[in-house]
């Protein structure tokens, strides 16, 4: 036992990181500083904007997991979510909404968590299916999270595996009602617990450094 | 499928086969040993037609200390599937590469070594992980590997959750005394 | 003194008006557009609802005083565009700073902006957006030359470049229109305006597909709002022009509308059919047959 | 030994040896730029490593993993029952494909034969299946050149299809259908009719879209000559399915070793002999128009009658007698394959998945990238019709 | 670059003249497909808390919690799923038993908070509950087996005509594929009176390893070899898989295990028991109940002496059921294992007769009876006394002791219990015409259901609704029994309805012999004076504690005087019980003193 323990030992000391032979200055790419949270404006003016932003969703293209599959009919003209003011980004700082496909790898959430971190506040999550709940089919699986609100806050739940397109567009409804009633606060809670988000990421995501960027 | 027998019988004058299985007209295996293995594949891939290397995986034999690998390659104009076995063991796990013959062997040997932990000295970025990032524990794939207790420890499983097991529940309720628990 | 503060007042109503033109405009296009692809589409004024949820937005990040001034350039190169080109002939509200030269301020203030956002998508830090700066340049230069080459013939055509003239030029029917007195000048420019447009199949520049969204990828928020913005303007002060170089303008506010939408209409149409160049496609498109027939055109009045 | 992809004859770049980093970044010649996993152009989610110069790519690596779920580990210790919930989801668009090779495999090692009504309705799934994989596909094609008015078509038409799998097996997209002993469920009433009206609404766009997308002048432009595949890069690389046959190689399991009931049907294989993306969009068109006579033959030809599932031992605890099989079949992308390995016991012991993808996605587009436009490379990539899962699993 | 690549993209604006693709709203427009796998539903008086649908789901979404009352055949748990986990492949529904489980075809539930999606179907109120649409298991598809193995059985016509063992048990084969449909729910552990661990030796079988499974089956019940053939089987009653079809045969799969190894081979897998301890336990009557007792007393290490009144052990498993039912060799191997183990058994004793009560109680440190019911009910008619009126018991015993029985060419069975239909069958088999009288329907017939239907597949004729009259002595046979007939008369819900005579109806059989088979009552007169006393007894039965211990502390008793199952599975369980009170009695003076 304790050979076959050496030989995974040498086994993980020769895997190499995606980040390797960066000077130890530029592996820090991820941000740990801490943001801030901005209070909402009050009374009339919040009330217009949350309005506006309940109008204007815009989701970011990122297709976490399988229920990706299903973003392509509501974007296309058989559910055609356009005509609710919603639309896919292609660049997270754009976008305000994420809809987590379901399961997170782990490489996919750290992914997941540098995206959330370069969307522009005010922005809300939608998890998708069983597995952002707790751990869907995947539960015991090495590679997938179990529960998704332990490293990025979740504003909406929508059940099923696939969830219709239909309980996706019910989704945002419901994410729209929540916005209008300035109950989606997920930016400011993910700011307000940011030291316990920090520590759930870090505990699962080992490979902590980002890909050697050479901008 | 006597063509396939008879082949059978040429390679066995050059290597020492064993462990031949006929599936059906379509799908064989046979087993090589570890060291004939990559001679033999070059063999049946330059002289007998299979040309294509459709897998390559392994299986953990945990109880018998091996890694069984599988070669599985196609004959285009047999139309067969032949799978060419061979076992290495499981302590510092070894094998010659095959990427000078497919260059997607090179991803399944990375794989492999990430998977299992099988070494292929040689195999261009071998040591890159594959699909995972960032993995620390024992190669996922190998059998004693307990991805339920992993991920229980890794992740965080929701709370809350309690089941009866029906037996049990039956007798608490139907029939709790001790004059009747055996 | 009274005349400056009636001017600003005018250009404040013209600017107004265009605006909110360029956003319905493209509010409708965006609904054709939805109506070949067998859908609904988005509501009319989801434009105005976009520009005000991103100037609402509480952050915004910043990657350095060029990247602020890139909006800004964008903006003022839309402004620039407009205000120099007579929206509609004749009245005093739309004339906005029509002069002699406008015509080659007007290009210039195209390329202005262009310039403007790649100081400030180069400062954002992100690869993709440099690319896609890269790629908008190149193409804007190509498709510059079958545009210039149009323009150079219609100003040797009426020996003028101010666009007032070439508009008055053009009244009086149908036939006075320099679509008709110059085609091969008209087809040159009007090629040349759907890879000023940047829809299909010029729109590599900002596709999202093809790796980059181009320039705006870092920008977010309120900058992506007075971008939005400054589209809706610059897309009016497009359509403008061209109306009034080749279709011989607009005597009313309700003709403009009509012929702009109509111009852009022809962009649509195009646009919902093609898929797009790679951006080395496009340049050696527009240096071939729209340039060829600039030339044609050119040689034709110089004859 | 050195990699033959790094001593590729097109490149223009010098290849730079020893496993280090081959360009140097800094000297403001190269950049290095990620394609995916959060980007529109990608197929899944994935990702491409690119360096580039100018507008050109010089090198492309893979990286892939973000989708890995430990399918096969998770095999390990679930039930052959179990596992067949699990498997569909190996491939998303196209799941059937996973049933049916896992109960394909089941029952070859359990020596369970299923009743001829189950190998039709298999058939009829899985050749339904293709071309609903195939009709989203054609949208992303089109897509990745900008032309998003055929995705919008035909991605609904791929709705009107799943439609006909939500009937039929109470599911859009994992439609858990083909189970080891044979299907879940017969056809609805009326199920025929209802396909062939889909099918002919499939057709008619199919016809739009031919005009519209094979005949136009951009697409032509973008997609002729992009991403070459020879012919004897087929056998080098492990190609399989519309990527091979685009390069006029004629190989179709169906047809080669044929599977189910496909001995029976009446088709021919498609071959292009284009090699490039063009060549295999034709294809895939021509394989759409196929499927939709397929499903009409085997509408026409099933046995209109009869059972369809063949009872099995108690699932709770069906013991599989020992043994090992492989079994495949040809799924949209190419050779999808099944090997199990049974040690008696209630679990199975390895489950392998071989997917098409797993040698397009990485090996060939890695040696296909180099020297293409960067713009191109979201084609290049939608044009071998890669899906991640099915490589990371 | 030809015209037409220029010209055919425009047709893509034929489309712009169409009707949209788009559904105009969606939410109310598609509700799912008759077959959508929605959100479950379960019917909740259907649902039996088996919990398979718990073990086939891979995700563990399932647990089962808790809702209603647990009654025998319903362990009142209900599943509760977590759609945290669940994947919508319904094999829930599948595999359900019951058919309870299902789907709606809704599926939209959208919540800000992770943890309400947890649910019991059925129970909970959702507002898809009552959904007609959904999934639900095909006709023609289905992952349990509902039919059972069919058991090779004698036919009729050989059977009537001899003591051959009817059944005759499965082979391996059989007994594997009947042993693979067991889903080991559990449900029958809590109704077997013994708690037998039914699915752990089912398993056993299906993992064909005989020792684990006999040891399991001793560890609740030493007499299997009986058991696997004449039990009452109250397990098959309400086992899980009775609701697909036809239960498991759980009384013959364990009948399997015993039929597969030899009584020589018992010591090789059975625990030897602890050495002896010195103490002596006396137990009256060697039927079920007292050779349990022993055989769990004698585990314990008591030396344990059986007395009993026959000259061979057994009780009513030998003298009150034929030998084509349960074969006298078949009790001999149970008895010899216990006997085997150092019980002594003296036959041909009766206490009371032979030796005084009181002489046992003061000799042994404890005393356990089980001496059943002995003394038959009469008919309570005219003419009860004639010859040819014999009771059932009376005439299986003869028949037991080799005697042949006096019964003529024509016999009259009264009664609907086992004891009846075995008296019946037994006439037939000395080649008699059998009619069995019966005073209510045949749905209400105590006997087993295979046993009636074996009764008239081997000719017996069944007359129900049928009440004796009168006896008087016959001309040309023995006897004529005149009897009327009954109505079945309500008796309000829930009650079980009352035969009433016909006034004026009656009918005539002539026969040779009347065979009354109503009933038995305990026969206590063996006890002393000062003991009976000292117990107390409520309608014929011993009053008891849950120990099977009487009033008086050293006296236990068990079987059919003590508890109103009457059937020798529970005689077995009692005396279990008994053993283990009476080692508490004996080692832990506290508690049981």
């Amino acid at each position: 036992m304790s050979d076959s323990n050496k030989q995974i030992d040498e086994i993980a000391s020769q895997m190499k990181m995606a980040n390797d032979g960066l000077s130890e200055q530029d592996k820090a790419y991820f941000c740990d500083t801490r943001p801030h949270a901005v209070e909402p404006y009050k009374g009339i003016l919040e009330k217009f904007a949350n309005w506006a932003r309940s109008q204007s969703l815009w989701i970011l293209g990122f297709g976490t997991g399988c229920g990706a599959i299903e973003l392509r009919p509501l974007m296309t003209s058989r559910y055609d979510m356009y005509r609710y003011g919603i639309q896919p980004r292609p660049t997270p700082r754009q976008a305000c909404v994420f809809v987590i496909g379901g399961y997170a790898s782990v490489k996919t959430a750290k992914r997941i968590v540098r995206s959330y971190e370069q969307m522009q506040g005010p922005k809300f999550v939608l998890g998708l299916g069983s597995c952002t709940v707790n751990g869907g089919m995947y539960w015991d699986s090495y590679n997938t999270i179990n529960r998704l609100d332990h490293y990025i806050p979740v504003d909406v739940y929508i059940t099923g595996c696939m969830p219709r397109p239909e309980a996706l567009l019910a989704g945002f409804n419901t994410l729209k009602g929540m916005i209008r009633e300035g109950k989606a606060e997920g930016m400011n809670k993910y700011i307000e617990n940011f030291d316990w988000y920090k520590a759930n990421q870090k505990k699962i995501i080992k490979d902590w450094n980002m890909p050697d960027y050479n901008w | 499928m006597n063509i396939i027998e008879d082949k059978f019988s040429v390679w066995q004058k050059r290597f020492s086969l064993s462990g031949f299985e006929n599936k059906s007209s379509e799908l064989a295996f046979v087993q090589v040993p570890a060291d004939q293995t990559v001679a033999f594949i070059t063999t049946v891939r330059d002289l007998d037609g299979y040309k294509h290397l459709v897998f390559f995986t392994a299986v953990d034999l945990l109880e018998d200390g091996v890694f069984r690998l599988t070669y599985m390659l196609h004959n285009y104009t047999t139309k067969h599937d032949l799978g060419i076995q061979t076992d290495i063991s499981r302590d510092s796990a070894s094998m010659e590469s095959i990427h000078h013959l497919w260059p997607h062997g090179a991803t399944y040997q990375r794989e492999l070594k990430e998977m299992f932990g099988i070494d292929f000295p040689g195999s261009p970025g071998v040591n890159e992980s594959f699909v995972l990032e960032g993995w620390f524990a024992m190669p996922p794939m190998r059998r004693d590997f307990d991805t339920k207790e992993y991920s229980e420890a890794t992740f965080f499983p929701r709370p809350g959750r309690k089941t009866f097991d029906t037996q049990e529940y039956m007798k608490e309720q139907l029939y709790p005394s001790e004059a009747e628990t055996w | 003194m009274n005349d400056i503060l009636l001017k600003a007042l005018y250009t404040l109503i013209s600017l107004f008006v265009i605006t909110n033109y360029g956003l319905l405009l493209g509010g409708t296009m965006a609904r054709v557009r939805a109506k070949v692809q067998g859908r609904i589409g988005q509501p009319v004024w989801q434009p105005y609802i976009d520009i005000i949820k991103n100037n609402f937005k509480r952050t915004g990040i910043y990657h350095g005083v060029m990247f602020y001034l890139g909006p800004v350039f964008r903006l003022a190169g839309g402004l620039g565009t407009y205000l120099f080109i007579p929206a509609v002939y004749g009245s005093v509200v739309f004339a906005n700073f029509s002069f002699s030269g406008d015509l080659l301020l007007v290009m210039y203030f195209i390329f202005f902006g262009q310039l403007g956002m790649a100081l400030g998508a180069g400062q954002s830090g992100h690869p993709y957006s440099p690319l896609g700066v890269g790629r908008g340049l190149a193409q804007m230069a190509a498709f510059e030359v079958p545009f210039s080459l149009s323009i150079i013939a219609i100003a040797a055509q009426y020996q003028t470049l101010s666009i007032t003239e070439l508009v008055a030029a053009q009244q009086g029917g149908i036939m006075n229109w320099i679509a008709f007195t110059n085609p091969l000048a008209m087809i040159a420019a009007m090629i040349s305006f759907l890879g000023m447009s940047m829809g299909n199949p010029f729109s590599v520049v900002i596709a999202p597909q093809e790796i980059p969204i181009g320039p705006p990828t870092e920008m977010q928020s309120s900058f992506l709002g007075m971008l939005q913005t400054n589209r809706a303007i610059f897309n009016g002060a497009k359509l403008v022009l061209f109306m009034n170089l080749y279709f011989g303008g607009a005597a009313s506010i309700w003709v403009m509308v009509i012929k702009t939408f109509l111009i852009y209409l022809y962009t649509v149409i195009v646009g919902a059919s093609f898929p797009r160049f790679r951006v080395d496609q496009s340049i050696r498109f527009f240096l071939g047959i729209p340039t060829l027939i600039g030339i044609a055109a050119v040689v034709l009045q110089m004859l | 030994m050195v990699d033959a992809k790094k001593q590729d004859p097109r490149s223009k770049f010098p290849p730079v040896e020893g496993g280090k980093s081959r360009y140097n970044l800094t000297s403001g010649k190269y950049m290095k730029i990620w394609q995916g996993p959060q980007h529109p152009g990608i197929t899944g989610n994935m990702s491409l490593e690119l360096t580039v110069c100018g507008d050109e790519v010089v090198d492309c690596k893979t990286h892939v993993g973000y989708l890995h779920r430990g399918f096969e580990k998770l095999m390990e210790r679930r039930k052959y029952i179990q596992c067949f919930p699990l498997v569909c989801r190996i491939c998303v668009p196209e799941p059937d494909f996973n049933e049916y090779l896992f109960a394909e495999c089941v029952e070859e090692l359990a020596g369970i034969q299923i009743p001829e009504r189950a190998k039709w309705l298999r058939a009829l799934t899985l050749e339904m299946a293709r071309l609903t994989s195939f009709l989203m596909w054609i949208g992303g094609q089109a897509g990745s050149f900008g032309m998003g008015t055929i995705g919008q078509w035909t991605v609904t038409m791929r709705d009107y299809m799943l439609d006909l799998f939500e009937e039929l097996s109470g599911g859009r997209i994992y439609h858990m259908y083909i189970i080891p002993g044979g299907v879940r469920a017969d056809l609805p009433e009326g199920y025929e009719g209802r396909v062939e009206s889909t099918l002919k609404q499939i057709e008619k766009v199919l016809k739009d879209v031919e005009l519209a997308l094979m005949h136009n002048y951009v697409f032509k432009k973008r997609a002729k000559g992009l991403g070459i595949i020879t012919p004897d890069m087929v056998d080098e690389y492990g190609i399989t399915g519309p990527n091979a046959r685009g390069s006029g190689v004629k190989r179709d399991i169906r047809k080669d070793n044929p599977y189910l009931i496909y001995d029976q049907l009446d088709f021919e294989i498609v071959t292009e002999t284009g090699s490039d993306a063009y060549a295999r969009t034709w294809v895939r068109m021509k394989e759409m128009y196929q499927s939709i006579d397929l499903i009409r033959q085997m509408m026409k030809k099933m046995p209109k009658e009869g059972p369809f599932f063949q009872k099995l031992p108690n699932v709770l605890h069906w013991k599989v007698p020992a043994g090992q099989t492989y079994h495949k079949s040809e799924c949209t992308r190419g050779e999808y394959g099944f090997y199990m390995v049974s040690d008696g016991t209630e679990l199975p012991r390895r489950v392998y998945v071989r997917g098409p993808s797993y040698t397009h996605a990485v090996t060939l587009m890695e040696r296909l990238a180099v020297n293409t436009n960067i713009a191109d490379t979201a084609g290049l990539m939608v044009s071998l019709h890669t899906y991640p899962p099915e490589i990371e699993r | 670059m030809s015209l037409k690549d220029i010209i055919a993209p425009f047709s893509v604006w034929k489309r712009a003249f169409e009707k949209p693709y788009t559904t105009k709203k969606p939410l109310d427009e598609r509700p799912g497909a008759a077959r959508y796998r929605g959100f479950h539903i379960n019917d909740m008086n259907k649902c039996i808390g088996c919990g398979t649908c718990e073990e086939i789901c891979q995700n563990a979404a399932i647990d089962l919690v808790p809702v209603s009352k647990t009654v025998h055949g319903d362990s009142g748990l209900r599943p509760k799923i977590d759609y945290g986990r669940c994947c919508w492949c319904a094999l829930c529904v599948d595999i359900c038993p019951t058919s309870s489980l299902g789907m709606s075809n809704e599926y939209i539930w959208i919540d800000s908070d992770p943890e309400v999606f947890r649910f019991i179907p059925g129970h909970d109120d959702k507002p898809w509950n009552n959904s007609e649409l959904g999934y639900r298991r095909a006709e023609g598809y289905d992952l349990l087996e509902g039919q059972r193995v069919a058991m090779p059985m004698l036919s009729f016509e050989e059977s009537k005509k001899s003591f051959v063992e009817m059944v005759q048990g499965y082979s391996a084969e059989q007994a594997r594929l009947e042993a693979d449909r067991c889903i080991a729910c559990g449900i029958c552990v809590a109704t077997c009176p013994a708690h037998m661990q039914v699915p752990e030796y089912i398993k056993a079988i299906r993992d064909d390893d005989m020792g684990e499974g006999l040891k399991i089956v001793y560890n609740a019940n030493p007499l299997p070899a009986s058991c696997g053939r004449v039990c009452s089987h109250a397990c098959e009653y309400v086992c899980a898989v009775k609701h697909k079809g036809e239960a498991l045969s759980i009384r013959w799969l364990k009948r399997y295990i015993i039929d597969q190894i030899y009584l020589g081979d018992y010591q090789k897998v059975l625990d030897e028991g602890e050495p002896g301890n010195g103490k002596k336990i006396a137990v009256i009557g060697s039927g079920p109940g007292g050779l349990s007792a022993a055989y769990y007393l004698s585990l314990l290490g008591y030396a344990v002496t059986i007395y009993d009144a026959n000259d061979k052990a057994g009780g009513m498993l030998r003298y009150g059921i034929p030998e084509y039912r349960l074969p006298y060799n078949q009790i001999d191997k149970d008895v010899d294992y216990i006997t085997s183990l150092g019980v002594e058994i003296i036959q041909n004793t009766k206490i009371g007769r032979d030796i005084p009560f009181s002489k046992i109680y003061d000799e042994f440190d404890s005393v356990f009876f089980s001496t059943g019911l002995t003394d038959p009910y009469g008919l309570d008619i005219s003419g009860e006394d004639l010859k040819g009126v014999i009771p059932g018991l009376e005439m299986l015993d003869e028949v037991t002791k080799g005697l042949v029985p006096d019964i003529g060419s024509s016999v009259v069975v009264v009664g609907g219990g086992n004891v009846a239909m075995d008296a019946a069958r037994t006439s037939k088999r000395y080649g008699a015409e059998v009619t069995i009288l019966y005073r209510r329907r045949k749905e209400d017939m105590p006997a087993d259901e295979e046993e009636i239907e074996e009764a008239q597949g081997e000719d017996c004729i069944l007359t129900t609704q049928a009440i004796p009259l009168r006896l008087e002595k016959g001309d040309k046979t023995r006897l004529k029994l005149y009897w009327g007939k009954a109505e079945m008369v309500s008796e309000g819900p829930g009650k079980r309805p009352k035969p009433v005579l016909i006034e004026g109806s009656e009918e005539l059989i002539e026969c040779d012999t009347v065979i009354t088979a109503i009933g038995q009552a305990a026969d206590y007169s063996f006890l002393s004076e000062e003991i009976t006393a000292k117990l107390s007894f409520k309608r014929g039965y011993v009053e008891v504690n849950e120990f099977y211990q009487t009033a008086d502390r050293k006296i236990f008793a068990g079987g059919d005087i003590a508890n109103p199952k009457r059937d020798a599975i529970s005689a077995i369980a009692n005396g279990h019980s008994a053993a283990k009170g009476i080692d508490i009695y004996l080692t832990n003076f506290r508690k049981l003193n």
